[in-house]
């Protein structure tokens, strides 16, 4: 997907984000959004055990002991605190995060996120992702329509493993704005001129749709 | 300074097939020259609790490549392509626990508590063969308290009778695995007197900590490099 | 500053049988400014979670006086006549929790942590009924998790933002009630600027906090009186 | 009993106490262990969330956020540390105190310990005292020989109600120190001029003796 997608589906994310939320972003699209907040603000958590990142030090002021939970350098925010992995995850797991922003692998069409593994290969890595799907107040997947192999991310059944019962409360892609309820996914808004046709093929699942106009 | 050893002191504590918990994210708030002194060891079969296994061929990376490890205990183990490596031929048991999960088990191992029932990851894979409570109406699985016979940990500053400060983000799980290890030892950057630690400040007291080694390792431009 | 509110607006976040989270050790660490506007106001029914009941007629014990109370949740009542003699009346309910276990309860009610296994009060009144489980080899206790509607805490200084830090053992509890309430409301001696604590001194980050209230209380020979 | 009893109780609990140990007193006897510790180096520990309970202020230096558990006025020694109550009672519960001292209605042969509530009466206060029991490295009874009433305090069976199965390891009274055993209690010391037969004839329970001369 080209950067312009990637970037739209962050604003449109960002739409999402109340004034002076707490949020958490994972990794992939979820990253771009500091650069798009115009002027709101948010205050960012990160896993490893800080609540207010910064943007990114210039070389000089880079501190191995200063990262993001993807081991990227930062700084800190005005009002920014420290704190260790149990407490953060009090945060995260306790319900304080106003919004985490997730990649995915496959959402399904209640909102039940695959995120951390694919069948078949060996599962290394699960980070925070789990808690973050167990605690977060909102949970928005930022993803592309569908996978590099073309396969839908909205399907009506996970093949992927599932990253918790809690669901997702909304999908953003570059073509679509999904929320997701108890009979299945709304779409609420388009974000390309694709036609209700062609977004119906690429997606795995049937939805209903609730447009503004 | 009765808690002040040599980092090679640190191996009389450790006996093969142990069990260490080790602080740190990645490379961050890791002990390094006591990592050095376990890769130049001949100990065996040790278990390693620590979030990752540090890089290929660093911090935990090195115990990896040197062959002192039976068994990784940690929540992201992708990042480190020699782990995934030995782990598919067989030679590296993993166990995979969500980051959470892993900070809390390690604070209830120091806390005498014996587990504990955690939201996170009910109904996943990670849950499979776990206890499943309904608490109030939500789902919950049981989780068991982790314990270690040595922790070592890393720390910015330490006074002298061992009350201990973090960097940033390099805090971590340090402060945890000082609680629930049989023999604690923190490497620390600095040590200052007693009384220069505003005890409002302390992250870990120092009745946590049974040994003080003076790092090797510099920070330059951010990273640190070992100074001699 | 959003987050500032006028100590009688607190009254706005309560609801008659509500259950509250009440800061402080004693009178130490007790948010007395708002526990005033309660004992002033018509509410009742409240539960209440708090390490103790005040003294006879000052913090909590004034709620007791005023009738607001149903029950008392906490480890030590002994030193407030008034609470001994309203529980001999059965005019208030109490449960008597381990001192430990009431701040682990909480801290798990704030941390999405279901419920815990102690070893404290096992084979005890207290165990009296409680689920045991053996984990390796030793005998626990299942406790639940506490969480509260509101939380009212005390802190010695806040930033505009709503980090806050404590008092010396004015600390106690109040971290962990600012994180297991739906509404925290603190009350402080002081409000500096955002960035004037350091980060690394927050004990209790800005997220877990949702107002703020200025102090009536000024300390006066190492005790708070009434400002006006 | 007159206070050179309580002093003497205190001294001897003292030679117990390892150079170092980190140490939590309860209230009775216990509170006199720091007059009497004659350059011995321990760390106090307070419930309420610190590390280094120093001397009694002056009047001048009171801080009522600055307590023991008894909600008495304290100062910090160097080197003190403050944390919250739940982080208190990882100390306590997590077995990183390595030395308890505490008063008993009652102890068993055993050295399962009763201090916590009186049958019969309102049980209205229990505080500290199971954590404590349940964590401490090792528990030593600081007690008066026998209650008010000339009640034996070391007794055949608990009648006062339990405070955790974990026994005590050392009881200290005017009397005599006392090792528990599993088979037992042991007494390894006389520490007053009483004959064998009267402390028999005031002690509760049976006893074997070990004493050095």
């Amino acid at each position: 997907m080209n950067q312009s997608d990637r970037v739209k589906i962050a604003k449109r994310v960002v739409e999402e984000l109340p004034e002076g939320a707490v949020v958490n972003l994972g990794v992939g699209i979820p990253t771009l959004i500091p650069d798009y907040l115009d002027g709101k603000k948010v205050y960012l958590q990160s896993e490893n055990g800080l609540l207010g990142i910064g943007p990114t030090p210039d070389e000089e002021h880079v501190n191995m002991d200063l990262i993001s939970a993807s081991k990227k350098p930062i700084t800190m925010d005005t009002g920014a605190s420290l704190f260790d992995s149990a407490d953060s995850f009090v945060v995260i797991r306790g319900g304080h995060v106003d919004a985490a922003v997730l990649g995915a692998l496959q959402v399904d069409r209640y909102g039940e996120i695959a995120n951390w593994a694919v069948p078949g290969k060996k599962i290394l890595g699960v980070g925070g992702a789990m808690d973050l799907v167990a605690g977060a107040k909102k949970i928005i997947i930022a993803s592309t329509h569908q996978a590099k192999n073309n396969q839908p991310k909205l399907v009506e059944k996970l093949t992927f493993p599932s990253s918790g019962v809690r669901k997702a409360e909304m999908l953003v892609t570059e073509h679509a704005v999904f929320k997701f309820t108890e009979d299945g996914p709304v779409l609420i808004e388009k974000l390309s001129d694709i036609s209700m046709a062609e977004l119906r093929e690429i997606t795995g699942t049937e939805f209903k749709e609730k447009i503004k106009i | 300074m009765k808690k002040l050893i040599k980092s090679s002191d640190t191996l009389d504590f450790i006996k093969d097939g142990d069990t260490l918990l080790v602080g740190g994210f990645g490379l961050s708030g890791t002990p390094l020259t006591l990592l050095d002194e376990i890769a130049d060891s001949n100990k065996k079969d040790l278990t390693v609790v620590s979030n990752n296994l540090g890089e290929a061929g660093r911090g935990l990376g090195k115990l990896l490549l040197a062959g002192n490890l039976k068994k990784a205990v940690g929540s992201y183990f992708t990042t480190n392509r020699d782990a995934v490596e030995a782990w598919n031929r067989g030679e590296l048991e993993i166990e995979l626990v969500p980051q959470g999960t892993l900070a809390e088990a390690i604070r209830c191992g120091g806390a005498g508590i014996g587990g504990f029932y955690t939201k996170t990851a009910v109904g996943t894979k990670i849950a499979d063969g776990k206890e499943e409570k309904v608490i109030d109406g939500e789902r919950y699985i049981f989780e068991k308290a982790i314990k270690g016979d040595v922790a070592i940990i890393k720390s910015l500053k330490a006074d002298t009778l061992g009350n201990l400060i973090y960097d940033h983000t390099g805090r971590n799980f340090n402060p945890l695995m000082a609680t629930a290890a049989k023999t604690v030892i923190a490497e620390v950057d600095e040590i200052v007197e007693a009384g220069e630690i505003d005890p409002h400040h302390v992250v870990t007291p120092h009745l946590f900590v049974d040994y003080l080694v003076e790092s090797k390792y510099v920070k330059k431009g951010g990273v640190y490099v070992e100074s001699v």
